[in-house]
């Protein structure tokens, strides 16, 4: 079972050198690493931006920065987490990675298109940065119009450009999962046997594909009105402003679960391998991840009950929305089954994973309120929402790209994290975490509005709490990032298989090599076999 | 509140207490559920966790029965939220029909009111107990969003267009006003108050302001000076209908369509009277776009409504 | 088969995955195109439902004509397209030649004539921003119409031209020999792409140019 | 699986085809046909985009694969135009005072 390597082994990482040997990689599994180098990059600058944010929010005064800066810092905070760190985390990282491994393939299907979808990525970063550089942009990352497109005088277009360009990449990745989910399985390996990692991934790039252009055509449209006055969404022409939100938002509400679904579909593995168990209702889990990705496409509305949309249109989508809580519901359900009766280990991934499944709760529960539109019209646009989007997608989506992370460091790089300080970390980033989103839920629904810099003092006990939240969490971040890289050089040699777990990608060397497997395998029997395994072993 | 610091915000609407109550339900449905699966996790976690004697887990088959409980329970449920949330919803989207007309205009970055009676406010609006208020609000540059967390009232004020909102205050006191939908630099500076006072209080409260003129009153001197008296005038009936009682009536437009003259139309016919015009009639009206304020608008359309009061013998 | 091989990428088992493969990431790429211009297209709807005189005068302000002659070019052209790819699948290089340059004459004819008609529109001072001195009571929401109308029509045309140079990227390499009919696909997805171009010309055609004039 | 090679007859037929529909379309547009206008233009490309997606795109041979994934894209597209216009379309449903 454990490959033995008596001489050095060739691998993905040292089977060739240099920087160009990277920056021209057509491995999926370099690839993976040149987007985990980048987006930990854009993730510690979008924190950077939380903590003064946090920090400006400790006193009811706006005594820290000028109001124009925190305008700034909300919305740079926003572009990039949600367009440069969250939609392409899993995906890119540990979807990247994993991908073609887990359905026993060599590569993608377009390796090339695989690493332009980097360097696109990179660009759109670059035009950001540019633009933080210059002087940075206001409108909030939703660039609601008629303000980023008449009004505000910060460098829209720079930023709206890095998020067109990075969009492209996004599609690209779609395209490239979708063909190879497709058409790369290995032999017997069909598609209920497939990892409900792969599920989720295929359900996020039917998003990516679906939804991502949308999104481009809105910016262009802003772009066109601001630097050539056309009349789009201009009042003053007749245009309607809430025309750019329905756009808007036909992509960026399905991005929530471009951020979500790859979790969730780390989480199904991690539980699964750690309660050494099959996922309890396996196809009902497979299929609520194309469930949440297709009604996603029709609840975007629910962000627009007090816009101005008309009252038939609003309760359409409340309806609507209601029944997308319904597969996340399931999933969590099946999660919390799936323990019955297991065999739990309780390391570092796995307590990723509880976190993720409480948290994601709380999350998805308080979505409800925000579907429910009389409840809405009071807490939209208030702290409320702050607190529910962060529970699922920091909560949510970052708990289960650092479960994944953990869970799949040995694979990446053959070596194991120290495990004391992982569940240090775990621990501490759910603590922190709890102590500054929860407290926004109150502030939310006694009214404190969103991207507000100042605020009137009732509402400072709570926003310290948030604040003080916030530095556990910020220290929480940097352990795993501290310890990642001293494992790197001083970990422990993890072997082909430490978790003993299930799927293809255990069944290869760590790290593995360049072609993934030395023949393709066969697959004979389901995903997460565990009880299969026992048997074999009598 | 004992802590010093407030947990919950006020009730001071008549649906304040309405919507609690479904949050409250909410809460409780959320409490339950979160409950139950953290209470489940740890247990399970606990209790199934590897160790000497329990290195693999027991085989449990998959049970549809259990799936379709957990997919038909919360769509119950969520259903409940919905018809509860649209009822109230709809309730919360539609002014009764005696109430107090406020005109709002939001601009970077104050908000700007005036009382059917003339008088003119900024960042501050005293209101009657126990009197629907009705909002007719326009925005003269970006996206505002009128937001009273203690009335639970909250609309987004869009440039080009009237938005409505309304409230009855159930309770005197003052409360925040906040602008909910960002808006620039000043954003969090787009704070004001609600002053809500008894009835008598309320009128003294008016005659105690400096008389300025009913916006009607004004709306008609605008209606002379733009010279829309000339065409809109009973001795020329085939250049221009008569405006007076035409609020609230039903208009058969050229293209064969009916319209209600509310606020929303008579906007849009002084600033776009090309748009939709009334069958019968040549779009031969210039716009004023540019040529009136959003204040000026809305003192014209209280001149316009006014007409339907004071007019009583209507042509046969 | 010798060629076939060198062809052949590692990550796939044989041409006939290579093959449908490519073909089903050019059909998901084609989707993200239709989701694109379907932006452009819900705008559209919304405003020419908001606004239908304001649409159907200014409509009167393009010529059905021009565009007409266009239609029936890019047409044309998706038939020489077509007719590439049949050439390529049976394996006649030089008509594979031949209908590719077709092609590209008449897409760059379809842009010439385009210019023509942007040029009319900056001279009649029908442009957004630019100069925009449409007469009429609509005048306001004209300016949406001809907004849409150069976006649509830009958005088209700069896929126009982004297939105009991958086929001549293609004549280049089939001249060079690359291709085959056991190796022809790229000639076939580039065709898929024409063709979706096409579809959407034959979608603006009506919208822009034939409302109001009844 | 080999790649269907479509007789060129059928292209020079789908080609005659869609010159005369847009001859129709062209022809059709100066008679005022009321409300109806706008659908029969609509009908006559989606005739038109069919005949191209099926002929000269070649699904008309091609596997359920292609189908599915060329009908998505037209499914979304109404999604993205059927929502939003339900939003425009109801803005009146409830607008006096009182309702």
């Amino acid at each position: 079972m454990v490959t033995r390597t008596a001489e050095p082994r060739t691998h993905y990482l040292n089977v060739s050198y240099g920087v160009m040997s990277w920056l021209l990689t057509l491995d999926h599994k370099r690839i993976a690493l040149l987007y985990l180098i980048s987006i930990t990059l854009f993730f510690f600058l979008g924190g950077a931006f939380a903590v003064l944010i946090r920090l400006e929010l400790l006193t009811p005064a706006g005594d820290l920065v000028e109001s124009e800066t925190y305008n700034k810092l909300f919305t740079m905070h926003g572009v990039i987490m949600v367009f440069f760190f969250l939609i392409p985390s899993i995906p890119a990282v540990l979807g990247n990675f994993l991908i073609p491994m887990m359905i026993g393939a060599r590569d993608l299907a377009f390796p090339r298109l695989n690493l332009a979808s980097w360097y696109i990525y990179t660009l759109g970063g670059l035009f950001t940065l540019v633009a933080a550089i210059f002087g940075g942009v206001d409108t909030g990352w939703t660039f609601y119009t008629p303000y980023s497109s008449i009004y505000s005088n910060t460098h829209v277009i720079l930023t709206a450009l890095g998020v067109f360009i990075v969009g492209f990449s996004s599609v690209l990745t779609g395209i490239n999962f979708i063909v190879s989910i497709h058409k790369m399985r290995a032999p017997g390996l069909t598609w209920f046997r497939l990892p409900l990692f792969i599920w989720a991934h295929y359900a996020t790039s039917l998003i990516f594909v679906l939804g991502t252009p949308v999104l481009a055509i809105a910016i262009v449209l802003v772009a066109l009105e601001r630097v050539f006055g056309f009349g789009i969404f201009d009042p003053a022409l007749g245009g309607d402003p809430i025309l750019f939100q329905h756009l808007f938002w036909f992509y960026s509400h399905p991005a929530v679960y471009i951020m979500i679904l790859p979790a969730m579909g780390v989480v199904s593995e991690v539980i699964a391998c750690f309660a050494r168990k099959r996922v309890f209702g396996y196809k009902f889990v497979a299929f609520s991840s194309l469930a949440i990705a297709a009604l996603g496409f029709l609840v975007w509305g629910h962000h627009m009950f007090v816009s101005g949309q008309s009252v038939f249109a609003s309760l359409v989508f409340s309806f609507l929305s209601m029944l997308v809580a319904i597969p996340s519901a399931i999933k969590v359900f099946n999660w919390t089954a799936t323990l019955y009766r297991g065999a739990i280990a309780h390391d570092a991934p796995m307590l990723y994973a509880f976190g993720f499944i409480g948290l994601f709760t709380i999350g998805g529960l308080t979505g409800i309120f925000l579907a429910t539109t009389a409840v809405d019209v009071h807490v939209h646009d208030t702290y409320f929402i702050v607190a529910h989007f962060h529970y699922i997608m920091v909560g949510g989506a970052v708990m289960g790209y650092l479960g994944g992370l953990h869970f799949w460091w040995p694979k990446m790089t053959g070596r194991m994290y120290p495990e004391g300080w992982a569940k240090l970390g775990a621990l501490l980033i759910f603590v922190g975490f709890n102590l500054t989103f929860f407290p926004q839920f109150l502030l939310g629904y006694l009214g404190m509005p969103r991207r507000y810099h100042f605020y009137p003092d009732e509402f400072q006990v709570l926003n310290v709490m948030s604040t003080a939240g916030a530095s556990i969490l910020g220290v929480g971040y940097l352990i795993p990032m501290v310890f990642f890289l001293w494992s790197l050089r001083y970990g422990s040699a993890a072997g082909a298989n430490p978790w003993d777990a299930k799927g293809l990608e255990w069944q290869t060397p760590s790290p593995p090599p360049p072609h993934n497997f030395p023949e393709t395998p066969v697959v004979k029997e389901e995903a997460y076999a565990y009880s299969s395994q026992e048997a074999e072993r009598g | 509140m004992s802590l010093g610091f407030p947990l919950f915000p006020e009730q001071a609407s008549t649906v304040a207490g309405r919507v609690d109550a479904l949050y409250f339900f909410l809460v409780a449905i959320s409490v339950f559920f979160a409950g139950l699966i953290f209470i489940l996790v740890a247990y399970f976690a606990i209790k199934y966790r590897r160790r000497p004697g329990r290195k693999q887990a027991d085989p449990v088959p998959d049970h549809v029965g259990l799936e379709l409980a957990w997919t038909l329970i919360p769509l119950g449920i969520v259903m409940v939220s919905f018809i509860w949330g649209a009822r109230l919803f709809v309730t919360l989207s539609r002014p009764p029909a005696d109430a107090l007309e406020i005109a709002v205009v939001a601009r970077q970055w104050m908000w700007k009111f005036q009382h059917p009676t003339g008088q003119r406010e900024i960042n501050e609006l005293h209101v009657p107990i126990g009197r629907p208020v009705k909002l007719t609000m326009a925005s003269e540059d970006v996206i505002h969003s009128f937001f009273v967390p203690a009335f639970r009232v909250k609309m987004d004020v869009v440039p080009g267009r009237y938005t409505t909102a309304w409230f009855e205050a159930s309770r005197t006191g003052e409360y925040h006003l906040f602008c909910a939908e960002y808006c620039g630099a000043q954003h969090s500076g787009m704070t004001g108050r609600v002053v809500v006072l008894e009835l008598a209080q309320y009128q003294q409260w008016l005659r105690g302001r400096i008389v300025a003129e009913p916006p009607e009153v004004v709306g008609e001197r605008l209606f002379a000076q733009l010279g829309c008296n000339a065409c809109h005038h009973p001795d020329r009936p085939q250049l221009a209908p008569f405006l007076e009682g035409v609020y609230g009536t039903q208009r058969l437009l050229v293209t064969g369509e009916t319209v209600i003259a509310d606020e929303a139309y008579l906007r849009q016919s002084i600033l776009d009277p090309a748009a939709a015009v009334t069958a019968g009639y040549a779009p031969i009206m210039p716009s004023y776009r540019g040529r009136v304020t959003e204040e000026e608008l809305s003192q014209l359309i209280a001149y316009i409504k006014s007409l339907e009061k004071i007019q009583t013998t209507r042509s046969p | 088969m010798a060629e076939g091989t060198t062809v052949l990428e590692h990550q796939f088992d044989d041409l006939d995955q290579q093959r449908e493969a490519s073909s089903l990431g050019m059909w998901v790429f084609l989707i993200t195109e239709i989701m694109f211009f379907g932006g452009l297209f819900a705008g559209y709807a919304v405003y020419r439902s908001t606004y239908p005189d304001a649409f159907a005068e200014a409509g009167l302000h393009l010529n059905v004509l021009v565009g007409a002659v266009n239609t029936a070019v890019l047409i044309l052209s998706s038939l020489t397209m077509a007719l590439a790819v049949h050439a390529a699948q049976v394996d006649r290089r030089k008509a594979l030649v031949v209908f590719l340059l077709l092609t590209i004459l008449l897409g760059t004819v379809f842009l010439g004539i385009k210019v023509f008609e942007y040029a009319d529109k900056f001279r009649h001072e029908l442009v957004p921003g630019y100069a925009f001195a449409f007469e009429g009571p609509h005048a306001r929401e004209a300016t949406i119409f001809f907004s849409f109308y150069f976006a649509m029509t830009g958005m088209h045309a700069l896929h126009m031209i982004i297939g105009i140079g991958i086929l001549a990227v293609l004549t280049v390499l089939v001249r060079r020999g690359r291709f085959s009919s056991e190796y022809y696909w790229p000639v076939e997805l580039t065709g898929l792409y024409w063709h979706f171009v096409d579809i959407v010309w034959i979608y603006l055609f009506p919208l822009l140019y034939l409302i109001g004039r009844a | 699986m080999a790649a269907h090679i479509v007789p060129k007859r059928v292209y020079y037929l789908v080609f005659a085809t869609l010159l005369l529909l847009t001859l129709v379309t062209v022809d059709v547009a100066f008679y005022d046909l009321g409300i109806l206008s706008f659908p029969v233009a609509m009908l006559i490309a989606t005739t038109k985009a069919l005949l191209v997606i099926f002929y000269f795109m070649h699904v008309r041979y091609s596997s359920p694969l292609t189908w599915v994934f060329a009908i998505i894209g037209f499914f979304w597209l109404m999604i993205l135009i059927g929502l939003t216009m339900a939003d425009y379309l109801t803005r009146a449903w409830i607008s006096l005072a009182g309702g």
